[in-house]
């Protein structure tokens, strides 16, 4: 039974990492966007 | 010789960008056959760049190249040579060696043919143009500076081109082997090739040069026949 | 459209947690496997899911590569054609067909391809297609290490070992392993033509797949393995659970890959901005 | 002078007879592949019993990886040769087919290792007491349709490498997960043969097959690679 729910947690923290890159990686853009608007 | 004035090269608004770094930034230009063109500029305004766009080694990117007529330059390279500010030479092999492998590339097949009637035009013949001995054993490794420019521009004349594209040739060749280069040059333009010199002795070309062409940012900024003293620093 | 992103996201999340409540809950347990099995439930349509972006990716690396090409556009058109023609003939003249693959499976694979080909040829403009490959192999990553994860800790209480060279698992680890490099490929490329070599290796990465499962499934062969699963059939509320979980896991991944293909988009074009700045700023010639 | 715009021919001819004369010359990759195989079967017998009867199980395997570093080795080597002085540009500019390039290289790579091959084969027969139970001139057609294997996509992966940064680390990541059906097939092959206990027909199949499959590959994207600046 803990096995199967490493697994469920498992998956979902590997999913959660992944977004959470993403949203970083958007942050990063959005400052660069900004910095490209004041020019 | 040709007389015929037609646009060898043309370039439409041609832009070369390496990341966020724009080499070239919309070059529009005509060059006509059988000149002498000296190209000009101080280091990163775009001179080396456009060559290599010329000798299809990049493409732009954005804006058209033609040249003797297409913009398929893969279908004319061999009526191009180029002649880069790195040797393209292998070091561990002798010049004959090298030209004789170059001369392959171009379906030249055998340089010291024994085909009477084929006179041995291509790599022992443009070995003397430029001032080298083609009995000259050594690998090219154990060169000078000067002998390897020299091998060089023999190795960019192998296929007998109409167009020939030179980065900087003179530098690190004494003036006495620049002046006899030169006027190998002005020979090869009276046969009808049309030449390109990238150089930072523009004085060396003055009176040979058909026209000079100034290129400052990534862009051609001024065309003369003359060699202005301002210019000349 | 950035309107519905919130309202599908929301949808999604509701199915997720239905299917979350449909595998804990509502699914019967395995007789002997006992609760582990409903690993099953990520495990298995995380796997599919990862294939699916892996075969888009495929796709997308193929058309970036041809369509600039008129004759070998048209080429590639013919062929995926006649992969459709031929799939949907074979299933009707080949027999016997090996066992447990339907006549009519056969013929809806080859009509997939060929659909999904022209589909994404449709929507997505040339320079488009490797934003696309790019997302997928991203996001195809992320659900085949879901896969790579859940599998050995449903191994471990079933079969008492946490991995076995079995050729699905070492299959999937490969590919894994392909997309892996050719992400890398993409980060370490100082190439101008990063999306033609990233293409290139897909291809190449997708070429090796079948030749991958061929051999490691000859090599367990010849080689005894535990077993997996029961085989056989599988019990019709399995079938459902799992069906739904796949659903709920599908519509996931195409979130975040619209997203993340937003993201993708959304760099290039600042990129792209970027270097028309540098081109309009006056350079000071040194 | 005679020129024309066809494609010049004996171009794969010439440009594998310069790389064997720079080569020998040199001998820059022959050394280094032999050195590196050598120290490989070395400290591999160290790691387990190399007179154990067992070892006729492994030996297949490790043969394998030892020459597949080695030739990573020489892989390296090919290009690198062509970037010094930015040789390859002269290629570029010329009308000479990227493909004779390829083929030049790979064929290159292929006698290399192969020599390396038959240079190691002894040594490994000494070190560790082989001798085949099965067919042993199987091992031929294995070793020949192995080695191909290894060089054609190694060539090409090489030729994707020169284009990345720290390129002689991007090669094995490149190459080893496409290789490993390849390796897979000659390690089984190898020992299906020393063994003598099964037939190694299958995998002399499957190695056709995927050097047929990558050959034709290759060959059909290689010019976009080569012009991939």
């Amino acid at each position: 039974m803990n096995f199967l729910y490493a697994a469920y947690t498992a998956t979902w923290i590997i999913h959660i990492t992944y977004l959470g890159t993403l949203v970083r990686r958007y942050h990063r853009l959005s400052g660069e966007i900004e910095e490209l608007k004041k020019k | 010789m040709h007389l015929d004035a037609s646009p060898v090269v043309t370039l439409t608004s041609v832009f070369k960008q390496f990341g966020r770094f724009a080499a070239l930034r919309g070059v529009t230009a005509e060059f006509t056959s059988g000149r002498l063109y000296a190209i000009l500029g101080d280091n990163g305004a775009g001179k080396t760049t456009l060559l290599r766009v010329l000798a299809g080694l990049a493409q732009p990117t954005r804006g058209t190249v033609s040249i003797l007529g297409t913009t398929k330059l893969r279908s004319v390279c061999h009526e191009l040579g180029y002649m880069a500010h790195p040797s393209l030479l292998y070091d561990e092999m002798s010049g004959m060696e090298n030209l004789r492998y170059f001369a392959r590339l171009y379906g030249i097949s055998d340089l010291t043919n024994n085909d009477p009637t084929q006179k041995d035009e291509g790599g022992a013949a443009n070995m003397t143009a430029v001032g080298l001995d083609p009995a000259l054993a050594r690998p090219v490794a154990q060169y000078s500076q000067g002998m390897r420019q020299r091998l060089s521009l023999a190795r960019a004349l192998l296929n007998d081109p109409k167009l020939l594209l030179l980065d900087e040739p003179f530098s690190n060749v004494d003036s006495g082997s620049a002046r006899e280069m030169v006027l190998l040059l002005s020979r090869l333009r009276s046969a009808g090739k049309t030449i390109f010199v990238v150089t930072h002795q523009a004085l060396l070309l003055e009176g040979t040069a058909d026209e000079f062409v100034w290129m400052e940012a990534g862009q051609i900024t001024n065309r003369a026949r003359e060699l202005r003293p301002v210019e000349t620093r | 459209m950035k309107r519905v992103f919130p309202i599908l996201a929301l949808l999604t999340a509701v199915l997720l947690s239905c299917a979350l409540y449909e595998a804990l809950v509502a699914a019967p347990t395995e007789q002997t496997m006992g609760n582990v099995q409903r690993i099953f439930y990520y495990h298995v349509p995380s796997a599919w899911t990862a294939f699916l972006l892996f075969f888009i990716n495929f796709v997308c690396s193929i058309q970036y590569l041809v369509r600039p090409n008129p004759v070998a556009d048209k080429l590639t058109n013919w062929t995926v054609i006649a992969i459709g023609i031929a799939a949907c003939i074979a299933a009707f003249v080949i027999r016997p067909l090996p066992e447990g693959i339907e006549p009519s499976s056969v013929a809806t694979t080859g009509l997939a391809i060929a659909g999904f080909y022209f589909l994404i040829r449709k929507c997505f403009s040339q320079p488009r297609t490797d934003a696309l490959a790019v997302v997928t192999a991203e996001v195809g990553v992320v659900f085949c290490t879901v896969v790579l994860v859940t599998g050995p800790l449903w191994a471990r209480p079933v079969w008492g070992i946490w991995w076995t060279w079995d050729v699905r698992l070492t299959s999937t680890l490969v590919l894994w392993l392909i997309y892996v490099s050719y992400l890398m490929l993409r980060r370490f490329s100082t190439s101008g033509q990063t999306p033609v070599l990233a293409a290139a290796l897909a291809v190449f990465g997708a070429l090796d797949v079948p030749l991958v499962y061929f051999s490691i499934w000859i090599f367990r062969t010849q080689h005894p393995q535990p077993v997996i699963g029961g085989g056989g059939s599988i019990d019709p509320r399995m079938l459902h659970v799992l069906l739904i979980n796949w659903l709920a896991f599908l519509c996931f991944a195409a979130l975040v890959c619209w997203s993340r293909y937003r993201l993708e988009i959304l760099q290039r074009e600042v990129e792209e901005t970027q270097a028309l700045e540098a081109l309009l700023e006056p350079r000071s010639s040194r | 002078m005679s020129k024309s715009s066809a494609v010049p021919s004996g171009v794969t001819g010439a440009t594998l007879a310069k790389d064997l004369r720079l080569e020998w010359r040199s001998k820059d990759a022959l050394n280094s592949m032999l050195f590196f195989s050598l120290l490989v079967v070395v400290v591999f017998s160290f790691s387990f019993d190399p007179n154990a009867e067992e070892s006729r199980q492994i030996a297949g395997g490790l043969v394998w990886v030892a020459f597949l570093f080695a030739a990573v080795v020489a892989l390296n080597q090919t290009w690198a040769r062509e970037l010094r002085n930015h040789v390859l540009d002269a290629y570029r500019v010329s009308p000479a087919p990227a493909n004779s390039l390829f083929l030049a290289k790979a064929s290159g790579n292929f006698i290399f290792v192969a020599v390396l091959e038959i240079l190691m084969t002894p040594l490994f027969i000494m070190f560790y007491k082989l001798r085949a139970l099965g067919p042993a001139w199987q091992l031929i057609p294995v070793a020949a349709l192995g080695t191909w294997a290894l060089v054609v996509n190694g060539t090409f992966f090489a030729a994707m490498s020169l284009r990345t940064r720290s390129r002689e680390i991007m090669l094995p990541l490149l190459l080893f997960p496409v290789s490993i059906p390849a390796l897979l097939a000659m390690v089984n092959a190898t020992t299906a043969i020393l063994t003598g206990e099964l037939s190694a027909k299958f995998w002399i199949v499957l190695l056709s097959t995927y050097d047929v499959v990558f050959t034709i590959a290759c060959l059909l994207l290689f010019e976009l690679v080569l012009n991939a600046e």
